[in-house]
């Protein structure tokens, strides 16, 4: 059969009301189906024929899963509350400014003003060697490509390959790894709630997802605790273009900081691995210590610690040692 | 049901990638089918009289005989445990139960390879490697024992086997062709994962190529399901339990000895340290009982022409 | 100046190619007279649904109009816009989001019409390039500044960029240069004609506050 | 008042910002139906079978076209269907179905048993003792002049070619091409320093925003057709050719284009597919083009793999130049090395100068002239070469450009050819001034936290214009003056500004200009492509003449009613009358009717002889309508005009990150009168864009495994965004009018990007300290290498990364 890529097979389009109906068609339609959130990643899968399912589950007429409220004495963000409206609130600018930003800066505005914050943080990898439709491991096959001997790997991982080498694309992740989230998912089987640096997963346990979301699952809400409000935050992604790219790395750091010295720090990592990665040995290894460069220059050699690089993507080292480092300087250039 | 899981390459020709793992379940649902279907027909036997040849058997057989020697144990016992490794990691994730097991398989992979390794280099210096030899007779033999099996009469007991009786020996080759494709496919198919060997190439063989390794590596994979199933079965079986218990202590019973082996095909004699009845291991000998000639301890011929 | 209607409306070109050349359709006709994502003879047209999914046949607000019209479940905005609306302003550069030439406002939001549904979009204010024009024939002040600040070259995806200029002045009427910038980062211009397309988007701003 | 030096909006500008213009994806027709094309999955391949049974029985489907029944080419041209195809992504066959799903479906469903045969991606491979061709029978075509001799034949290196390179450094085996001009040897004897390096350009595609689609049907035996092109006039006949139809039975209407930058310059061999379908099938066929077609069928610019040695005086003269271009001429072979070389001659004016070169077929799309072709990667690949010599021998780096830079004087290419005019000196200084090269080149090196900032300076030349195409002008009896272009409208305003010589020498103000372009059924003359910055020169030239054969006929018709010579009669205000009485004269709408009346040659009945065909036909179809003004451009010229642009950067280079910001660009050109100022500004600046693109983010990869490509995407391909460019961008123009064409304008399309990309390498290699990367683009990852210490990610001569 031949290739082509370009208009969307047929599908029935359901547009829920409420998240048990939405959970009711996945469980109906299993995996002939798709939720559908701000379309952004599913658009490109539609388009180019290669994911062709049947059912597609619109989430956006679900009112339960925009907005953004305060609990407690933190956040809890629907996860079909668009980016634009999560780098904008002013609850989350004043507080969590690291999430703020970190949306903001993805994509374009356009994609903003439709791209969710659940789907930022669900999309698929940008391995384009999966993304053309190659039968890779990821894709359900036997080989990776973008990790053979001659293979253009600039963009790939340089931890965590297991048989894949892509990375997670997403720029909210690592803010939210940073910032202790919890992610809320419902299914037939109910609600759980898996903190967000569990909501990702390797290709060591699941070669063919990026999260812990199987068919039938639904992201339903971003739980965000008071912990880190108002900490220094320091958010920085590093693409080719400054509008419409993937992070080649990107780093979220929220730290505590008394009398110069670091009390508590998170500090994550994106680009760099099939999932978003928190870097706890750096989190070790800077608790306590003077946030000073000498402290900055150490996390950054401990980050890179057991790193592989591939063929083309060596540079991935330097990047994220340099911007760990700034992630704990006190001023940030 | 799908027998193969193609997909189309980079450049659209429709190539093997595996098997289905629908044959996973055909193994298994084949495997438990035998298992019942020989649980129902054993039960409904009669069980055959045990004969008073023991009574009758050259005294100078000791009363416990070492089927096992510690070191073949050990063996068995590290490749079982590398064998379930390869088969929990390979097989659990598909049935749902989630976990990086690549490198757990792989290193799994290069355990079996050494523990056979071993085997082979074992056999080779201190056993016969003719022990599992199945010729004319043993598939006589055989064929009366599953024919009288499925008439749920007890076999002839004219001819009893040597130390391996023909369904051991069947199982060990049919083990042994299957766990070696696997190992073959498996070593190629390792690189194409990172190791510390050499770099990830998955362009070492074709597409046509690699998609047979993945064939041959998944079929073996599954049939190492239900032949490890069945063997399970026996081991567990209450007939069979000496044998599993001297897997376990590396002994049979004189009475087992001779109720099950031909002792002609199949030597004991005591060994120089023999205490009668004692623990010491007996001198075990092989070959022809015309020509007994001494062969080191747990080295014997099975062989019959 | 030229006419431009005389040049380029391809319906004056004489009765021969007037009586064959039906053209654009104009704003407000019935839609789905020429739909040409799909039609009756259309293996698509016999397709049967499940039971509770959408309905085919919708009602979409655009430019002010109610419009009804027959959507496939799969179609997007673009293409319902371009193809059965007639409203050929909005420009399919890449169709992947990623070059903003067919940039529309969904409630006063710019979005890439390419990348919606068009069922999604159901009972929300579409707006084109061809709906900024008021009814008098007056160009809108963000289409007035482009035009007094000569922007564009091959002008592919001016439509695009206009939509994002006016999302952004009506939302932040006073913003800087670099704030401009931002704004129409989701846009993209191949002629590169950044800095001229920038003096036309700080001119509309300009425009905008004085009409304010 | 004179138009010439004015800003005023062209006249397509309201359509294009109410969504009223239409592009060729635009067009609409009773009963149309749309085309989708099967691509080749492989890089090279033979079709062996094809099975469309199952797509051609489904409803709604309603035919096929195959590579044999399309318009057949000779080796090694490009037919727009194949059954060899030479790269991943070449049309093999459309499929035609009532609506895009349906077709996508049905393309879907076609069973193509191709067989994989060999393929080459880089041509240095290619260049091997036993590399693969990327055609059966060899990497280039060998067509000897004067020969009936037309093959492939193969070319190859020795292994002792490939030994002889230094480390890193590119083998030079035998060339296919070679000139020198001086003595080298004795050029290289001279110099106190000479710099030896290996540099690889990319290919990278033109990506115009507007993809090349097309709709066509027939109608009476005509062909209706509605291409993305960039000229009009020459665009039609090429598609009567290819067609074998008589030019008039083509009508062209395109008046939009959404750029093509050299990709579509006589449209694209891919819209005869809606003809040949429309034909077949009786139905009206709209083909749209989508993103990865465009990049698969939408031309790219060659890269290059290239060595240079260059010898400097102590005082900055470059005294040799030894350029060695190894390019890759993409699966239909096009070459733009030639001219690489003979920018490099022009630019440096080197005592002795060598170009030797291969350009050999590879398996990757098709390659053609963009925006500069030759130029942009010769420009971006030297400048940084020569700041180096300047740095190393103590000269200031606009100081050794404006020592080795051509005059009026100066000298291009093997022949040695002359200029019609050259101010480069002149707008160096002029760039001096606006960039504040003094003050900004003392910061180069500096810090500001963690960002090191360099300067950089270019310099790009690039042919200015052709001569000898026909005007055509209609003094209606409304009293205006109608235009007739037969150049194409691609957004570089041509099309209204060359208008602008007739206007001028009628004396009529603009709001009485009509410019009638974009549809060949309205009777335009023939005119140059619009492409390589030929039209502002070749089309004022025309339209000079035909205004000023309008202005000839308007004096004669006032002299014929009014007695006098017509010498003695002045064309101003829309009126023509005597020099010393204003009333004793006429209108503009008054001489229309008159000319009418008279016929002949006021009205089109007789004209010039050596009119080309197309005018003829234009003059007679309008005949009897007005006044008629044709001509050609017979005004000669000695020498070749070249249009000089320098482009003047400051960036600032993150030392952590290997990120580049643009800060600064300012670009002055030598492109003598400046008829448009705004527009000129748009064609600096965007060509300059295009260069940061080139320079810094604009990529072409393939899996060299698979030979496929990935960089098909605009994400993907990276082209600047608005955020990748400064915020702000200055200009200037030089404005010394060519002495040699009438209104004194010369192109400017296409230097500006070799500026642009120039400035921002010149710029980098100043933030690292002088160190000469010698690639582009100038990722992130190579910069960081480089300031890391780091291996580099690529090869020196690693290509498609």
């Amino acid at each position: 059969m031949a290739v082509i890529r370009d208009m969307i097979p047929a599908f029935d389009l359901f547009q829920p009301t409420s998240i048990e109906d939405a959970i009711d068609l996945l469980d109906q339609y299993g995996d002939d189906s798709w939720v559908f959130a701000g379309g952004m990643d599913s658009f490109d899968w539609m388009k180019d024929r290669i994911k062709r399912p049947t059912a597609v589950v619109d989430l956006g007429n679900i009112p339960e899963l925009k907005g953004i409220t305060s609990s407690d004495d933190g956040l809890e963000i629907g996860a079909m509350t668009t980016l634009t409206e999560v780098a904008s609130n002013s609850d989350v600018t004043s507080r969590f400014g690291l999430l703020s930003q970190a949306a903001g800066l993805v994509a374009t505005p356009q994609i903003r003003n439709q791209g969710t914050l659940g789907g930022n943080l669900s999309q698929d990898t940008r391995c384009w060697y999966y993304r053309a439709g190659w039968p890779c491991y990821r894709a359900g096959g036997n080989i990776c490509y973008a990790s053979a001997p001659l293979a253009m790997n600039r963009e790939h991982c340089i931890f965590g390959a297991d048989r894949c080498v892509a990375v997670n694309p997403s720029d909210t992740a690592t803010a939210l790894i940073a910032l202790d989230a919890k992610m809320v998912v419902h299914s037939s089987k109910g609600e759980r709630e898996v903190d967000a640096e569990d909501y990702f997963i390797g290709p060591g346990i699941d070669i063919t997802r990026m999260t812990v979301l199987e068919t039938g699952d639904i992201l339903t809400t971003i739980r965000i605790p008071g912990t880190w409000a108002g900490a220094q935050f320091y958010f920085e992604k590093v693409e080719d273009r400054k509008s419409w790219d993937f992070a080649l790395v990107s780093v979220a750091s929220a730290l505590v900081v008394n009398n110069g010295r670091i009390e508590r720090a998170r500090i994550a990592v994106n680009g760099v691995a099939p999932y978003p990665m928190r870097l706890d040995a750096v989190e070790a290894a800077v608790t306590g210590k003077p946030q000073n460069e000498e402290t900055a220059e150490a996390a950054g050699d401990i980050a890179i610690r057991g790193a592989s690089p591939l063929r083309h993507n060596d540079y991935k080292l330097p990047l994220m040692k340099n911007l760990v480092r700034r992630a704990l300087r006190e001023q940030a250039p | 049901m799908e027998f193969l899981r193609r997909a189309a390459n980079p450049w659209n020709q429709d190539v093997w990638i595996g098997i289905s793992w629908d044959l996973m379940w055909a193994a298994v649902i084949g495997g438990l089918a035998f298992l019942v279907l020989h649980a129902v027909i054993a039960w409904r036997t009669p069980k055959a009289e045990s004969t008073a040849v023991a009574e009758t058997g050259d005294p100078a057989i000791p009363d416990r005989i070492l089927r096992h020697s510690a070191a073949s144990r050990a063996f068995h016992w590290l490749m079982s445990v590398t064998m379930f490794v390869l088969l929990i990691t390979a097989f659990f994730p598909l049935v749902g139960i989630r976990f990086a097991w690549v490198t757990i398989h792989w290193i799994a992979g290069i355990g079996l390879i050494l523990t056979i390794v071993y085997h082979v280099v074992y056999a080779t210096m201190k056993q016969d490697l003719w022990s599992m030899w199945i010729g004319a007779k043993e598939l006589k033999e055989g064929t009366q024992e599953v024919v009288g099996f499925l008439k749920r009469s007890p076999p002839a007991t004219s001819s009893k086997p040597g130390k391996y009786p023909i369904d051991h020996k069947l199982y060990h080759n049919t083990t042994a062709v299957i766990t070696l494709a696997a190992i073959a496919t498996g070593v190629l198919m390792m690189v194409r994962v990172d190791t510390p060997f050499w770099a990830r190439n998955p362009y070492l063989l074709s597409d046509q190529m690699w998609g047979i390794v993945y064939v041959v590596h998944g079929l073996s994979g599954v049939a190492l399901i239900a032949t490890i199933m069945a063997h399970i079965y026996f081991a567990v079986r209450p007939e069979k339990w000496w044998i599993t218990l001297s897997m376990i202590n590396g002994f049979i019973g004189k009475k087992e000895y001779l109720a099950h082996h031909d002792p002609k095909r199949w030597v004991v004699t005591p060994g120089p340290g023999a205490r009668g009845g004692g623990a010491a291991p007996p001198k075990v000998t092989g070959g022809a009982a015309q020509s007994p000639k001494a062969v080191p301890q747990d080295k014997q011929s099975d062989r019959l022409t | 100046m030229a006419d431009v209607e005389l040049i380029t409306d391809a319906a004056q070109q004489g009765v021969s190619r007037r009586s064959f050349i039906k053209g654009v359709i104009a704003a407000g006709a019935t839609a789905s007279t020429a739909s040409y994502l799909f039609r009756n003879s259309s293996p698509l047209a016999a397709l049967p649904t499940a039971q509770g999914s959408v309905e085919r046949l919708i009602t979409l607000t655009v430019n002010g109009q109610q419009r009804r019209v027959d959507v496939l479940a799969q179609e997007t905005l673009a293409m319902t816009l371009r193809y059965k609306l007639g409203l050929t302003g909005p420009k399919l550069g890449c169709d992947r989001a990623e070059c903003g030439a067919c940039t529309v406002l969904i409630d006063g939001v710019n979005r890439y019409s390419c990348s919606i549904l068009t069922h999604t979009v159901r009972g929300q204010e579409i707006t084109t390039i061809e709906g900024l024009e008021s009814a008098n024939g007056r160009l809108h002040p963000v289409q007035q500044a482009v035009v007094d600040e000569g922007g564009f070259q091959c002008a592919f995806c001016a439509p695009g960029f206009i939509m994002s200029m006016v999302a952004t002045v009506e939302a932040n009427p006073n913003p800087t240069r670099e704030e401009m910038a931002h704004a129409l980062s989701g846009n993209l211009c191949r002629c590169g004609d950044y800095n001229k397309i920038l003096d036309s988007a700080m001119r509309a701003a300009e425009y905008a506050r004085r009409r304010a | 008042m004179a138009t010439i030096g004015q800003d005023i909006a062209p006249p397509d500008l309201v359509a294009k910002v109410t969504g009223r213009a239409k592009f060729a994806e635009d067009f609409r027709a009773e009963g149309m139906v749309f085309a989708k094309l099967l691509l080749s999955p492989m890089p090279h391949a033979r079709v062996r079978r094809v099975d469309a049974s199952e797509a051609l029985a489904m409803p709604g489907v309603l035919g096929i076209l195959r590579a044999e029944e399309v318009p057949q080419v000779d080796a090694p041209r490009e037919a727009c269907l194949t059954d060899e195809p030479l790269y991943e992504g070449e049309p093999v066959l459309a499929i035609a179905a009532v609506d895009e799903t349906t077709a996508a479906d049905a393309i879907d469903r076609i069973k193509v048993d191709f067989e994989p045969l060999p393929f080459v991606l880089d041509p240095l491979e290619s260049l091997r003792p036993n590399g693969p061709d990327a055609r059966i029978g060899g990497n280039y075509f060998f067509r000897p002049r004067g020969s009936d001799i037309a093959e492939f034949r193969s070319h190859k290196w020795t292994d002792a070619d490939f030994a002889a390179a230094g480390e890193g450094q590119m083998p030079m085996g035998e060339p296919r091409t070679e000139w020198s001009v001086g003595d080298l040897d004795a050029g290289f004897d001279q110099a106190d320093l000479v710099l030896d390096e290996t540099i690889v350009h990319q290919t990278l595609s033109h990506h115009p925003m507007e993809p090349r689609s097309c709709m066509a049907y027939w109608q009476n035996g005509k062909l209706y057709i509605h291409p993305s092109t960039q000229s009009t006039a020459r665009t039609a006949v090429g598609i009567a050719r290819s067609m074998d139809l008589d030019p008039d039975d083509v009508v062209l209407i395109g008046p939009y284009c959404g750029g093509g930058f050299g990709s579509k310059i006589s449209g694209s061999p891919t819209m005869l597919i809606p003809a040949v379908m429309s034909r077949k099938i009786g139905r009206p066929v709209m083909m749209r083009i989508n993103r990865y077609e465009e990049t698969y069928i939408g031309r790219s610019r060659p890269g290059f793999q290239a060595r240079v040695k260059i010898g400097f005086r102590n005082d900055g003269r470059v005294t040799a130049l030894d350029l060695y271009i190894v390019e890759d001429g993409g699966a239909y072979g096009s070459g733009d090395f030639n001219t690489a070389g003979t920018v490099a001659s022009l630019s440096y004016q080197p005592l002795a100068m060598r170009l030797r070169g291969v350009s050999l077929y590879t398996n990757t799309p098709p390659r053609s002239a963009q925006r500069g072709p030759g130029g942009a990667q010769i420009v971006g690949m030297l400048e940084p070469i020569i700041d180096k010599a300047a740095r190393q021998l103590g000269i200031d780096r606009v100081a050794i450009r404006e020592l080795n830079a051509p005059d009026n004087n100066g000298w291009l290419g093997p022949q040695q050819g002359r200029l019609t005019s050259a101010y480069v000196r002149e707008a160096l200084a002029m760039g001096k001034e606006i960039f504040g090269w003094e003050e900004k080149s003392r910061l180069s090196g500096q810090r500001n936290g963690t960002k090191a900032i360099g300067v950089g300076v270019g310099l790009s030349p690039f042919v200015g214009g052709s001569t000898g195409y026909d005007g055509l002008v209609v003094i209606r009896p409304d009293g205006k003056l109608y235009v007739h272009q037969g150049i194409g409208n691609l957004g570089t305003h041509s099309m209204a500004d060359t208008a602008r010589a007739a206007a001028d020498v009628l004396g009529l103000p603009w709001d009485r200009v009509e410019v009638v372009w974009g549809d060949t059924s309205k009777h335009l003359p023939w005119s140059s492509n619009q492409s390589g910055s030929q039209t502002i020169h070749a089309h004022t030239r025309a339209n000079h003449a035909a205004g000023i054969d309008a202005r000839r006929k308007l004096q004669q018709i006032a002299a014929l009613d009014w007695g006098g010579s017509p010498g003695d009669y002045v064309v101003g205000g829309g009126r023509v009358y005597h020099r010393s009485n204003r009333n004793q004269g006429m209108t503009f709408g008054r001489a229309a009717r008159r000319a009418i009346q008279l016929r002949g040659k006021f009205s089109g009945y007789e004209m010039d002889d050596d009119l080309n065909a197309m005018t003829v036909a234009s003059v007679q179809a309008l005949a009897g309508q007005g006044l008629i003004g044709a001509a050609k451009d017979n005004y000669g010229r000695e020498g070749s005009t070249w249009t000089f642009v320098v482009g003047f950067a400051l960036v600032e280079l993150d030392v952590e990150t290997g990120q580049v910001d643009i800060k600064e660009y300012t670009a002055v050109a030598d492109c003598g009168t400046v008829i448009h100022p705004r527009s000129l500004a748009a064609q600096i600046h965007g060509g300059g864009v295009q260069g940061f693109g080139i320079a810094r983010s604009q990529r072409w990869v393939y899996d060299p495994q698979w030979g496929v490509a990935f960089a098909k995407r605009f994400y993907t391909a990276r082209p600047p965004g608005i955020l990748d460019v400064p915020l702000e961008m200055k200009w200037g123009a030089v404005g010394i009018p060519d002495p040699q064409t009438p209104v004194g304008a010369k192109g400017i399309g296409e230097p500006p990007v070799g500026a642009g990309s120039a400035a921002i390498t010149s710029a980098i290699a100043d933030a690292l300290g002088g160190q000469c990367l010698c690639r582009t683009p100038l990722t992130l990852d190579v910069i960081l290498a480089a300031l890391e210490g780091r291996e580099q990610p690529y090869g020196p001569l690693e290509t498609h990364v």
